[in-house]
């Protein structure tokens, strides 16, 4: 089986063998990787002792480690071939949904608007705290589905971005 | 000041809740005091409720129809037959009505008087009190004022400038303005937000001081006119105004400086005849210039980092006061004896522009061993709701030295898990590494103007990257084989797999 | 003395496992310093294994076949470039054959030259060394002895006697023995303890002092020549001859006791040129009268009590004196500036002849808190095998006083739940409620022959049972309404049965 | 539904009634009584908070307040009507079963011997100690199914005590 692992712009071309061989950019590794609860995992690679917490986001995997957190992206050979096919890997989410029930204090954008990655798009007052929700990618608001004064649920899907018209 | 009566505790009931009730109830059991606790319906199942010796229900999670309900909490006590009520921080602790309240029933209030409570409480007239002292004050307006004499005032003070909520705390109501064009929408969001934490949407401005320092002192004071101060803490690592990390001592703090601080704040107590513990908080520029900001009359989240390097129980000198018996310390602590540092472990994301996060605790390692303190009111099925403050825990260390307090801390964090919601324990490792805090230099705009959550001090190695490639392929193809029924079978019950490892190529 | 060569310590390998190797890695990276575990298959998931920046596999679960394998062990630490070995408690850390292997190999054993754990290890050499320094024994006969000559030796010096194994430690191989019939019995049982803990079935009597107390004195001494001692430590509670709680200082200390006690511990220490952490048994009879037991040439269980009184880290001591430096305790502490208690929580069943109870951990409460520490091996999935040590934590509390010592300890047992195998837990409970152990009068007899799990100094209340007899038949009847598929819908997500309750009442 | 709970002899009868009313002897109880987690219980009765751990063992439920444990018999109608048929509730088992794995050092009893309560019959050694293993109840050894040297697993049979014969 074939993967590519994609984290931080470097690829890992990453293939498990039916006898259980490993090899990463076909050079032979060993690793023990063992789960030690729900998400969290102790790796011993050559030694070196890991504790990682993986978890799944919308655009792939989030990875914890030594406090630090990736965002990887591993892909199968056939979701490599889709993607090579669609002219590239899948781009963040341009959903932003409310990360927790609360008031919407501000709309910041309308449909139609280009907006760059981290602009602010809704005010969201929960837990007395006034929170700012960014967009994740830059593009062009396709949706706004609520308004100022509205209460929301968590999860519930506020703004969508797409992608920039040609 | 005429001798005190001796005044009897059997029974204390707690009017708050979380890791500062949980904090509390410890206390009183370490004196052999009983405890009460009051919850809501948020709270029936939380650590305060289950540990205190008797526990009262008191309403629906919104806190004005429960933890601010001064009636149903000293009808609490009434019926339980508690001889005292400890408010901790937030919630009723500065009210001074609360306090004159549970007073006129005949049960003790553990705090000051509600005298200084009120004096304190209005910045005007706390102002006024110190001023009389000869203590500094940092230019500013009264509260209560329209928004056009605030903008007036404002371009007398000269910009930045900081809105302030009258009745505030926690940095809620608080914006920094920096231009006369963005201070009417700051005014009007201070003031919303102030309404609706406070129930009061007063502000007021104060001069925005560059590069200052927030440090505060640690006041003690008995009926019997004694007070003493018990060293600085250092808590100018905040975010929107909210403290993160506190230490004691302060990093930029010398003995003359101490001591001329100690005085000033003694001096502030006194002014209001101060008994309990309390706080001065104090703006400190560049140029160790320190101005009075203001009084803080209860206990203070931050307060176990003077207690680790006191050796000084504040919690317990509070109730020993609040007997009208002699405090412990005889004297102010000039010379700390060792170095502490606190992490306010919130469920936020740190990745996520510290959006707070609401879920149920899955699982929780605390840190242990030497040095380590953890104050908390959480545990694995805990449910975060978003009623309350999304700070859920505290982790102290303590060291001989601060870079001992500093590396105790680093290894502390990388103990601490907690999973089901996200928390900002990844802020504070990323802190702990950075070499301004490292270095002890830092301001109150250090985490919003010099500190990000994607630069770091060193990349990741080559290994690192590697680790994390691996791992998440082999957690992908784990997930794959689940999903088509492959599973591999788990040789313990805790699912494992090797590749070519040690084991395997033995037995080969 | 000439002054020792500085050595270079850049990683540690620990050869251990369990809670103390937890801890050492913990003081490793307290002061910077990187670590290597080792672990068996049993430990593949243990913390000591996660947690260190590396680990090394040695071997299958029997100590045998892993800890206690010394080419395994020093050939971990070459793979991993690690400078020095520090051994823990237990497996090698008396091992003079091992300390001596790793220096050959240019490797830093932390702990005491092997010259000095031979000499202590050896009864009648440690006996030799002492004696020459005025330091008063326990009458007894040296090891190796046939059974008839221990036989004879025992009529001499007189019943009743303890026989102990020769390699002995935690209890292991020890017999007391009240009557000439059942020595022989005694020593056959004996031996065949300490052949399977140690591989070495050597055993000697020593006359058993009735009505005494297990006294030890912490030594610290370093290459320079400077050996001072840290306080006693009271380790009486004892079971089937192993410590179960300690404390310090000992409630039966007075200054001239220890006084002449400590000089008496220095004497024996310098009596083999003795550097690092290092512990001086003794037995001390009613009439203060004191007895040399033996020398322990490394860290103790127990020595987080003596920490957190002195506020020494001996950990780091250790590897301060290690490095070749001077160690930083200047003069023995004749006056313990707090009070400290430690509880062993061990895997075994207290209401069931604490039979050993093997299985999956599947929850964990720690206690947290001012005045707790926590120094433990274990977390939330933690399999506990019958290969090693029943012990897997240990619990502290430090205090002003014995009583607020106490009164925490209490308060820290409520809070330590662990479920999935059963714990000695409710044993401390009952200890720390018994008025003997509350006024500090037991010797080390005091557990087994006045101590009971079922005799408590209260008797439940009505109110007790009735809550009792409530929640167990709640509990029964839900269990019967799932076996009938007639489950009350939860309210949240915990189950939820309330009956009558006041919002129930409310809504009618 | 009706239940008898019986704890050091003291017997509490019980009555939930199908609207939730709750009576212990005939008097009305108001409690609150939470699952926190696996055997883990919080009740709040009159204030007065509580938390228990409910574990079923072998002659009933062992319930843990406090730092005590209570041995507890919670009996049904049906179940209390069949106690008392056969003359009395079910006493203490007289199975001893390993508690771990281990080996056999000793069997200090025969089949047909009749042993007290507290009586030591088997020695077990695991963890490196030897373990006492001691009769739950008198009565009269029916089956002794080990012997000296054999290594036994956890829950093995080892000694059955049955009842003295009349």
């Amino acid at each position: 089986m074939k993967y590519v692992a994609i984290i931080n712009d470097r690829r890992f071309e990453i293939e498990i063998l039916r006898d259980g061989t490993l090899t990463v950019n076909g050079e032979p590794r060993d690793i023990d990787f063992l789960e030690i609860a729900e998400s969290r995992f102790s790796v011993i690679k050559d030694y070196r002792s890991s504790e990682l917490v993986i978890e799944e986001s919308a655009s792939g995997l989030q990875v914890l480690m030594d406090g630090r957190i990736y965002e990887v992206q591993v892909l199968d050979e056939r979701a490599l071939l889709m993607a090579n096919r669609k002219g590239g890997i899948k781009s963040k989410t341009g959903e932003v949904v409310a990360p927790m029930p609360g008031l919407i204090i501000e709309v910041k954008v309308n449909v139609g608007d280009i907006v760059h990655e981290g602009q602010t798009l809704v005010i969201l007052e929960s837990m007395k705290m006034q929170n700012e929700l960014k967009a994740a990618r830059e593009g062009q608001v396709t949706s706004v589905a609520v308004s100022k004064g509205q209460t929301v649920d968590k999860g519930a899907t506020l703004i969508v971005v797409g992608d920039v018209p040609a | 000041m005429k001798t005190p009566e001796t005044r009897n505790i059997q029974k204390v009931l707690v009017a708050n809740r979380g890791e500062i009730a949980v904090r509390i109830i410890r206390a009183c059991r370490d004196v052999g005091i009983a405890t009460v606790a009051v919850y809501s319906d948020a709270d029936r199942t939380a650590l305060h409720t289950r540990h205190a010796d008797e526990a009262v229900y008191i309403g629906t999670p919104p806190p004005r129809e429960s933890y601010l309900r001064m009636d149903k909490i000293i009808e609490a006590a009434k019926k339980t037959g508690a001889d005292a009520i400890h408010p901790g921080y937030g919630f009723l602790a500065e009210n001074a009505d609360f306090a004159q309240q549970v007073a006129d029933e005949g049960l003790v209030f553990i705090g000051p008087s509600p005298q200084a409570i009120a004096t304190m409480g209005d910045k005007q007239s706390a102002r006024a009190a110190v001023a009389k002292y000869g203590v500094r004050l940092i230019p500013g307006t009264e509260a209560g004022l329209h928004d056009d004499d605030i903008i007036a005032a404002a371009d007398k003070i000269g910009y930045p400038v900081m809105v302030k909520a009258a009745a505030g705390g926690g940095g809620k109501g608080m914006r920094p303005v920096h231009t006369p064009e963005e201070l009417p929408a700051a005014l009007a969001n201070a003031r919303r937000e102030a309404e609706s934490a406070f129930g009061n949407g007063e502000v007021y401005i104060e001069k925005l001081l560059v590069g200052a320092r927030h440090i505060e002192f640690q006041i003690l004071g008995d009926m019997h006119g004694n007070i003493v101060h018990l060293g600085e803490r250092e808590c100018s690592i905040q975010r929107r105004n909210q403290k993160v990390v506190e230490e004691a001592p302060s990093p930029f703090m010398d003995d003359d400086l101490r001591q001329k601080m100690g005085e000033m704040a003694i001096a502030a107590a006194q002014s209001v005849g101060y008994y309990n513990a309390g706080t001065i908080e104090c703006m400190v520029d560049k140029d160790r210039n320190y101005y009075f900001l203001e009084m803080n009359t209860r206990l203070q989240v931050e307060h176990p980092v003077t207690e680790l390097v006191t050796g000084i129980d504040i919690v317990k000198e509070q109730i020993r006061i609040a007997r009208g018996r002699r405090m412990t310390p005889t004297e102010s602590v000039l010379s700390p004896r060792a170095w502490a540092i606190e992490c306010r472990i919130n469920a936020e994301d740190p990745y996520n522009n510290y959006i707070p996060s609401i879920g149920r605790i899955t699982t929780i390692t605390t840190p242990k061993g030497p040095g380590v303190r953890v104050d908390s009111g959480v545990f694995v099925g805990y449910e975060i709701t978003p009623y309350y403050d999304s700070m859920i825990a505290k982790l102290i260390t303590v060291g001989e030295t601060r870079n001992e307090a500093l590396l105790r801390m680093r290894r502390a964090l990388s103990e601490y898990i907690i999973m089901g919601v996200k928390t900002n324990i990844p802020f504070h490792i990323n802190l702990m590494n950075s070499v301004s805090f490292i270095a002890g230099q830092f301001d109150t705009r250090f985490i919003e103007e010099r500190f990000s959550m994607t630069t770091y001090e060193q990349e990741p190695t080559d290994t690192d990257l590697e680790i994390v490639a691996l791992a998440s392929t082999l957690y992908s193809h784990r997930k794959r084989q689940q999903a088509s029924q492959v599973v591999a079978p788990a040789k313990r019950d805790t699912s494992n797999w090797k590749w070519v490892t040690r084991w395997e190529r033995l037995r080969k």
